[in-house]
């Protein structure tokens, strides 16, 4: 393919993200991927819920005393908002609009980072309570859970800042434009853990 | 890049096998790899069958024979039955569905170097003389407590091997949904090609549990997690459960590809179609998803109560239903065939009577009050290894044996092969048949040593016999391998002469592009169809000639496992050597640099001029 | 990377399929705001429930939440990822199994493999 | 029977046939011959779903060979061509729904059994006078021994299990350090000892250990703890229940009335062994080493060893080689051969059977 080749608004495929068959493989490949995600975290969610509340003898800690629902909130609304400006950079991806789809990119990538400062923020609140990694199996299960859920945002924060540096030069072309479709793919689904996260991790955690 | 014999000097070879991407090369990697593991893996059985053959033995000390079941265990299941499946699905899948490629070939090269790494990885444990312990299935509890780095290298090798394993499976999906020739309908897919599919789904969906479970067993041994650790309100029931819900679908991962290769062989060597093609496939389908309930048929014993035991106790009978279709389907596609015993074939024959043995033998430990009596006893071990040796392993010799000169283009002596199969055959019969016996006599398994007068003597010495009948197969198959090597005698593309899938219309071995003009597939078996029909070639092009594209080959995928295993030592070692944190970072950074390096580069792959091929094929004398 | 067949939308046809795009962009925004509506609603029942409201109690917030949990997931597939447009077919299998299976296995834990 | 087949030499099939023949095993060790109802019911579920499995077996190697005599190209022509048949409607239905059928066979009474064997609900019940009315035994398995604590009864004893007959015996299982299984084959099916919670079940002895070989039924450990899961075996002796209530009263008074058969092995014990053993049988679970009332009693020296003094000289100095990676200390090196003369002397005498 020739990674050269110049589109105008016109002349850019309906579907840029599959328009090869490299890229359909990806596009097929990715989503498989998520398909196996889904049941990693499965598994940890199954732990969690197991291992909840439990410690060692005289544990001081509770799932209703622990969790700091304001901040939790916060969060959610920023992953939400993420997802949502991911969205537009997708639509201006379609519209072969590559300066708009790299601004929203960007906004994405802040968003996510402003997610990940509150989720450390949140973790070395707990740590300072006493709530460490090692300090029972349901610290361990949670920080792994939810850890887990702030390693693939991480790792989506460095995806996608490699993609916009990477590609600012070359502008859009079949090459990378499934680059960003699969990461915008990746981005909405750890939305969608957050999503089981709050509501399982938080929310009925409170409630009990 | 050029497949034409040059004469290339050592390095060269060599540069080109670490670099390749080439799904045939790789197929025959993998091949290479789990062939060696596999010899591993049978050297230990022979140590542990040896240790057994009297009472009160002292061959190997109690210590050691841990290690040597868990690593033969291990190896067997991770090292050398699945890669060595994957080394088919490479070398022959693309070739089923018409296709130059498979999907993804820089994360089929991945694949197959973190399976080699991580290997390699768990094997140094026996020169660090640190071995994991505490059984295949490594129980928490035993697990955590399990002094030294044995258990370690158990959990950062699978680690890194699994994560080969789930690359594998998602490039064989992706291969099979895009990438079919024309007219290639997922109905028209030939069995083995079939049973790829459904075992890749079923590892994608199995080994993200095992990477969780075997991140919570390093967390608690290596960085104060508490998962299994009951005191801190961990529990160990969490391992076994998860272990088992990949586990299970596990064992069908092996056994599918197993029954794909079987189909093959009947219906090639009865000369007549896949009796029930559409139950087959339906049947396969069945089995995975089933495969996935059933998982706490191990835990029988565990203490998770009688609903529990008794809904899985019923879902692990069902799966007897599917698995029968598949043996009566292929019973009468024997029926009114025309049949031929060459090498596969008998496999193929011996395989009927030993698996459904050994899978009638699953279904008497699914009653789960029986269970009570046969779990952790010698019926297991019998049980286990009459479906994985009679099914899995008698699958892979006989697709050793059927596949062989597509893949190196040189037959393996027949007559050599049915020696290897009736040494295997009789030793294996020999040895497992009897344990069936242990078992219910009351021998537990993973047992070091057995005192004299509890009535275990003969049967035991019975059984050891039989292992080392099964060793001489394997030596003279290892004969045959190299005499036929050796002397190279070339072959044309149907050496069989009852070729019916696509594979068998191209030269053996395939030209690196597989097919000059992607096929035109019109039914299922399509070169059968095609050579009823009088097309001797067996194969009908979709298209005109054209360029081929291409991927490039490239060394990043050894770098970049090079490093996690570089981590992996430095993970390890982290508290006790200076070294340990400083080599941890360096392995994941250079890792994560190679990663970069991927992902920065513009890597479209090449063309081969439609001139070039047309060139090929005049040299070849003209296939159409 | 096999040619690609270029071709170039007349001004009417580039005209259309902007007006789709824009509507489908519309669409989302809906999709979102109701995702934002349902957590607010998620939430607030949890607040209701910890300020002691009357009729908040566990057995109703739960699986209240589990359902709108659903939801945002279905929305995200279906808008966000597109998941209802053609060619999506393979994916929504995998999926479908993957959340079948993820929804088993913490549903056994819960019920009858654990204590 | 078996001591024939020790002498056996040659590779024959007439010696592989006798050993299918010779097919029960022994009696305090084999699960064909079983010495309880629990045992029993699991035999049952055996021999039926051993019948079902020998059909399925037979029908398929029936139609294998069928097929394979009357359609080899041999017979047919190297040309002949087969009709290429899709498959058969009827055919797949019948070798579905026959299988339904019999998996349908044996899921019923799986079903059954796993909740009868699984009933407990007995286990806590009392009589009028609030006393347990049935025998519950808290078993804790330990790296690599077993502790048996009668909580009712205010006794406990280690490697040696004594259980009245004809009755259901109670168990709570539970493992010390490492994950356990316990399992009497002769007399019904194992359950783990885990670590984190109390295992429950029941098992009926129907057969007087007396009459057996070495007057008592083989138990074993059935779950890999470590190195020495081989030798973690233990003794189970079944008796009637009026013997049952004498060893039981034994049991009770033994901290009283001991006997001492070497006093200057009961000096060394008191010096070397008292911190981890104790000698009388009152008490509960949780001793670090086991109890030792019954040594003498017993069967077996640390579970496997002959029962003699030489044997137990020996287990005493060198634990290590004999049961690698157990807890207890080797004593070569502490104590002199005379004290561990007197010492073997002292504990061969510790009984409450005499
Ligand atoms: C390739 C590997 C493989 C395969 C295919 C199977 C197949 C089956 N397995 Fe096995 N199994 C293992 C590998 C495998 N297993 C291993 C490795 C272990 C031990 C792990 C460990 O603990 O280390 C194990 C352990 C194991 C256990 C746990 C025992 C215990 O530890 O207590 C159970 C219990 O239910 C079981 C059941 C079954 C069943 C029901 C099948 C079924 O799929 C079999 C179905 C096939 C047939 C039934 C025959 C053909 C059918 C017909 C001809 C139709 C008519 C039949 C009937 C009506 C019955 N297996
Ligand atoms: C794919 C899986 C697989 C395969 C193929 C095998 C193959 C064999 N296995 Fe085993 N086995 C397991 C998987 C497998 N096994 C597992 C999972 C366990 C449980 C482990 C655990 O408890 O944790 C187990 C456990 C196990 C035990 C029980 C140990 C115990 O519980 O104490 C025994 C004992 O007999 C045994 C024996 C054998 C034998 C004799 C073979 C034979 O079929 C091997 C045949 C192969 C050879 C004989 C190769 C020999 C080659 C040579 C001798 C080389 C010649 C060399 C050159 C020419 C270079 N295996
Ligand atoms: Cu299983």
């Amino acid at each position: 393919m020739d990674l050269n080749k110049k589109f105008t608004p016109e002349t850019w495929p309906d579907h840029p993200e599959k328009a090869t068959l490299e890229a359909k493989n990806k596009f097929v490949g990715f989503w498989l991927f998520l398909g196996g995600e889904t049941i990693l975290f499965a598994t940890l969610f199954a732990t969690y819920v197991a291992l909840k509340n439990s410690g060692p003898s005289g544990f001081g800690f509770s799932t209703q005393e622990l969790y700091e629902l304001p901040l939790v909130f916060v969060m959610t609304m920023l992953l939400l908002t993420s997802s949502l400006t991911s969205v537009f950079a997708m639509y201006h991806l379609r519209n072969y609009n590559f300066k708009k789809m790299q601004l929203w990119l960007a906004i994405t990538a802040f968003l996510g980072l402003g997610f990940l400062m509150l989720e450390v923020y949140e973790f070395s609140h707990y740590v300072k309570l006493g709530f460490t990694y090692n300090n029972s199996a349901f610290s361990s299960a949670f920080y792994t859970l939810v850890g887990t859920h702030g390693f693939h945002v991480a790792v989506g924060l460095v995806w996608i800042t490699l993609l916009i540096f990477r590609n600012a030069k070359r502008g859009l072309n079949l090459y990378n434009a499934t680059k960003y479709y699969t990461f915008s793919l990746y981005w909405h689904f750890i939305d969608v853990v957050w999503v089981f996260i709050f509501t399982v991790v938080y929310l009925m955690g409170v409630v009990g | 890049m050029s497949s034409v014999a040059q004469k290339k000097g050592f390095g060269a070879t060599l540069w080109d096998w670490l670099t390749t991407v080439d799904h045939k090369k790789i197929g025959i990697l993998y091949f290479l790899g789990g062939g060696f593991f596999f010899v591993v893996g049978g050297i230990e059985a022979m140590l542990i069958r040896w240790q057994l053959h009297k009472p009160n033995n002292d061959f190997v000390s109690a210590g050691l024979f841990n290690d040597l079941i868990t690593m033969h265990g291990t190896t067997m299941i991770f090292l050398a039955a699945m890669p060595i499946l994957f080394g088919f699905m490479n070398a022959i899948m693309p070739l089923q569905i018409g296709a130059r490629d498979v999907a993804f070939p820089f994360i089929n090269s991945l694949g197959f170097w973190m399976f080699f790494f991580g290997g390699l990885f768990l094997n140094l444990s026996w020169f660090f003389q640190q071995v994991p312990d505490a059984g295949w299935t490594s129980y928490a509890s035993l697990s955590t407590a399990s002094e030294g780095h044995g258990v370690d290298f158990y959990a950062i090798g699978l680690q890194i091997a699994g994560g080969g394993t789930l690359m594998a499976g998602i490039n064989f999906l992706v291969t099979i949904i895009n990438m079919r020739a024309p007219g290639m309908t997922y109905m028209r897919m030939p069995l083995f090609t079939w049973t790829t599919f459904v075992a890749s789904a079923m590892i994608l969906f199995a080994f993200p549990p095992l990477t969780v479970g075997l991140f919570f067993l390093t967390f608690d041994r290596m960085f104060g997690g508490n998962f299994f650790d009951h005191t801190m309100g961990g529990n160990t029931i969490i391992w076994e459960h998860i272990f088992w819900i990949f586990g299970h679908p596990e064992v069908y991962i092996l056994i599918l590809p197993a029954f794909g290769i079987f189909s093959e062989i009947f219906s090639t060597f009865s000369r007549k179609r896949l009796f029930g093609y559409p139950s087959m496939v339906f049947a396969t389908v069945l089995i995975g998803f089933l495969g996935f309930m059933v998982w706490a048929h191990h835990m029988f014993t565990v203490g998770l109560g009688p609903t529990a035991n008794a809904i899985f106790a019923v879902a692990t009978m069902a799966i007897a239903v599917p698995t029968g279709v598949k043996i009566f389907n292929w019973l009468l596609t024997m029926w009114g065939g025309s049949i031929t015993i060459t090498t596969p074939m008998l496999y193929a024959l011996g395989f009927i009577p030993s698996f459904v043995m050994g899978g009638v033998t699953g279904v008497m430990q699914g009653a789960a009050p029986l269970d009570y009596q046969l779990h952790d006893s010698y019926f297991i071990v019998a049980h286990f290894h009459y479906v994985i040796v009679g099914g899995v392993v008698l699958g892979i010799l006989a697709a050793t044996h059927y596949w062989w000169p597509k893949m190196f283009g040189t037959m393996l002596n027949e007559a050599l092969g049915k020696v290897t199969f009736w040494f295997f055959f009789i030793g294996f019969h020999m040895t497992f048949l009897i344990q069936h016996w242990l078992g219910f006599w009351g021998m537990p398994r993973r047992v070091w040593t057995f005192m004299d007068g509890q009535g275990w003597n003969s049967a035991n010495f019975i059984s050891t016999i039989g292992a080392f009948l099964m060793a001489i197969g394997v030596i003279v198959l290892v004969y045959n391998i190299i005499v036929t090597s050796v002397k190279n005698v070339k072959v044309a593309n149907d050496p069989w002469g009852d070729g019916r899938t696509l594979e068998w219309a191209i030269e053996s071995p395939p030209i690196y592009y597989n097919f000059p003009a992607t096929p035109l597939v019109r039914g299922l078996d399509t070169v059968w169809i095609e050579k009823m029909e009088g097309n001797e070639t067996g194969i009908t092009a979709a298209e005109p000639i054209k360029d081929i594209h291409m991927p490039n080959g490239s060394i990043i995928p050894f770098l970049m496992t090079f490093g996690l295993f570089v981590a992996g030592f430095g993970a390890m070692f982290r508290t006790e050597h200076a070294w340990g944190l400083p080599v941890l970072i360096l392995g994941l950074l250079w890792t994560f640099l190679m990663m970069g390096a991927r992902s920065l580069k513009d890597d479209t792959g090449y063309y081969i001029k439609k001139d070039e091929i047309l060139r090929d094929l005049k040299r070849k004398g003209g296939q159409k | 990377m096999a040619e690609i067949q270029v071709y170039k939308r007349t001004p009417a046809e580039q005209k259309l399929a902007q007006r789709r795009a824009k509507k489908s962009m519309r669409d989302q925004v809906m999709m979102f705001s109701l995702m934002i509506f349902l957590t607010l609603v998620s939430f607030s029942m949890v607040v209701a429930f910890e300020a002691g409201v009357a009729g908040f109690s566990k057995f109703f917030i739960i699986p209240m939440v589990m359902l709108f949990a659903a939801v945002q997931v279905g929305l995200q597939l279906y808008y966000f990822m597109h998941m209802s447009e053609k060619g999506h077919g393979i994916p929504q299998m995998f999926m479908y199994t993957g959340a079948l299976l993820g929804f088993l296995i913490p549903l056994t834990f819960v019920t009858i493999v654990w204590w | 029977m078996m001591k024939g087949l020790k002498k056996w030499r040659l590779f024959s099939l007439l010696a592989v046939l006798t050993v299918f023949l010779a097919g029960c095993g022994q009696e305090e060790l084999s699960t064909l011959l079983p010495a309880g109802q629990v045992g029993k019911d699991q035999f049952n579920l055996l021999l039926l779903s051993s019948g079902i499995m020998l059909l399925v077996i037979i029908v398929v190697v029936a139609i294998y060979l069928v097929a394979l005599v009357r359609f080899r190209r041999s017979k047919l022509g190297e040309d002949h061509i087969p009709e290429q048949v899709e498959g058969s409607h009827t055919l797949e239905l019948v070798w579905t729904i026959i299988p339904i059928l019999l998996i349908l066979l044996l899921a019923v009474p799986t079903v059954y059994y796993t909740y009868k064997l699984g009933d407990v609900t007995a286990m806590g019940a009392v009589d009028d006078d609030g006393n347990a009315e049935n025998l519950v035994v808290d078993v804790t398995a330990k790296l690599y021994w077993w502790e048996f604590e009668y909580p009712d009864l205010g006794i406990v004893t280690a490697q040696e299990l004594v259980v009245p007959m004809d009755e259901k015996v109670y168990f709570n299982l539970i493992a010390a350090d490492v994950k356990h299984s316990f399992w009497i084959p002769a007399v019904g099916g194992k359950l783990d000892n885990n670590v984190e919670n109390v295992n429950k079940f029941y098992l009926v002895f129907e057969k007087d250990s007396s009459e057996l070989k070495d007057g008592v039924f083989y138990g074993k450990c059935a779950e890999l703890c470590g190195p020495s899961h081989a030798l973690m075996d233990f003794k189970v002796k079944t008796m009637p229940r009026a013997e049952f209530d004498n060893w039981v009263a034994a049991m009770q008074a033994s901290g009283d009335n001991q006997v001492v058969a070497n006093p200057a092995g009961e000096e060394v014990f008191k010096q070397s062994c008292i911190g981890c053993h104790a000698t009388s049988g009152v008490g509960e679970s949780g001793a670090v080493g086991p109890n030792l009332a019954t040594f003498g009693d017993r069967n077996r020296v640390a579970g496997f060893m002959d029962h003699t003094k030489e044997d137990l000289i020996d287990w005493i100095k060198y634990t290590q080689k004999h049961k690698p990676g157990n807890k207890m200390p080797e004593f070569a090196d502490q104590l002199s051969d005379s004290e561990l003369d007197a010492l073997a002397e002292y504990l061969m005498g510790l009984s409450v059977e005499k």
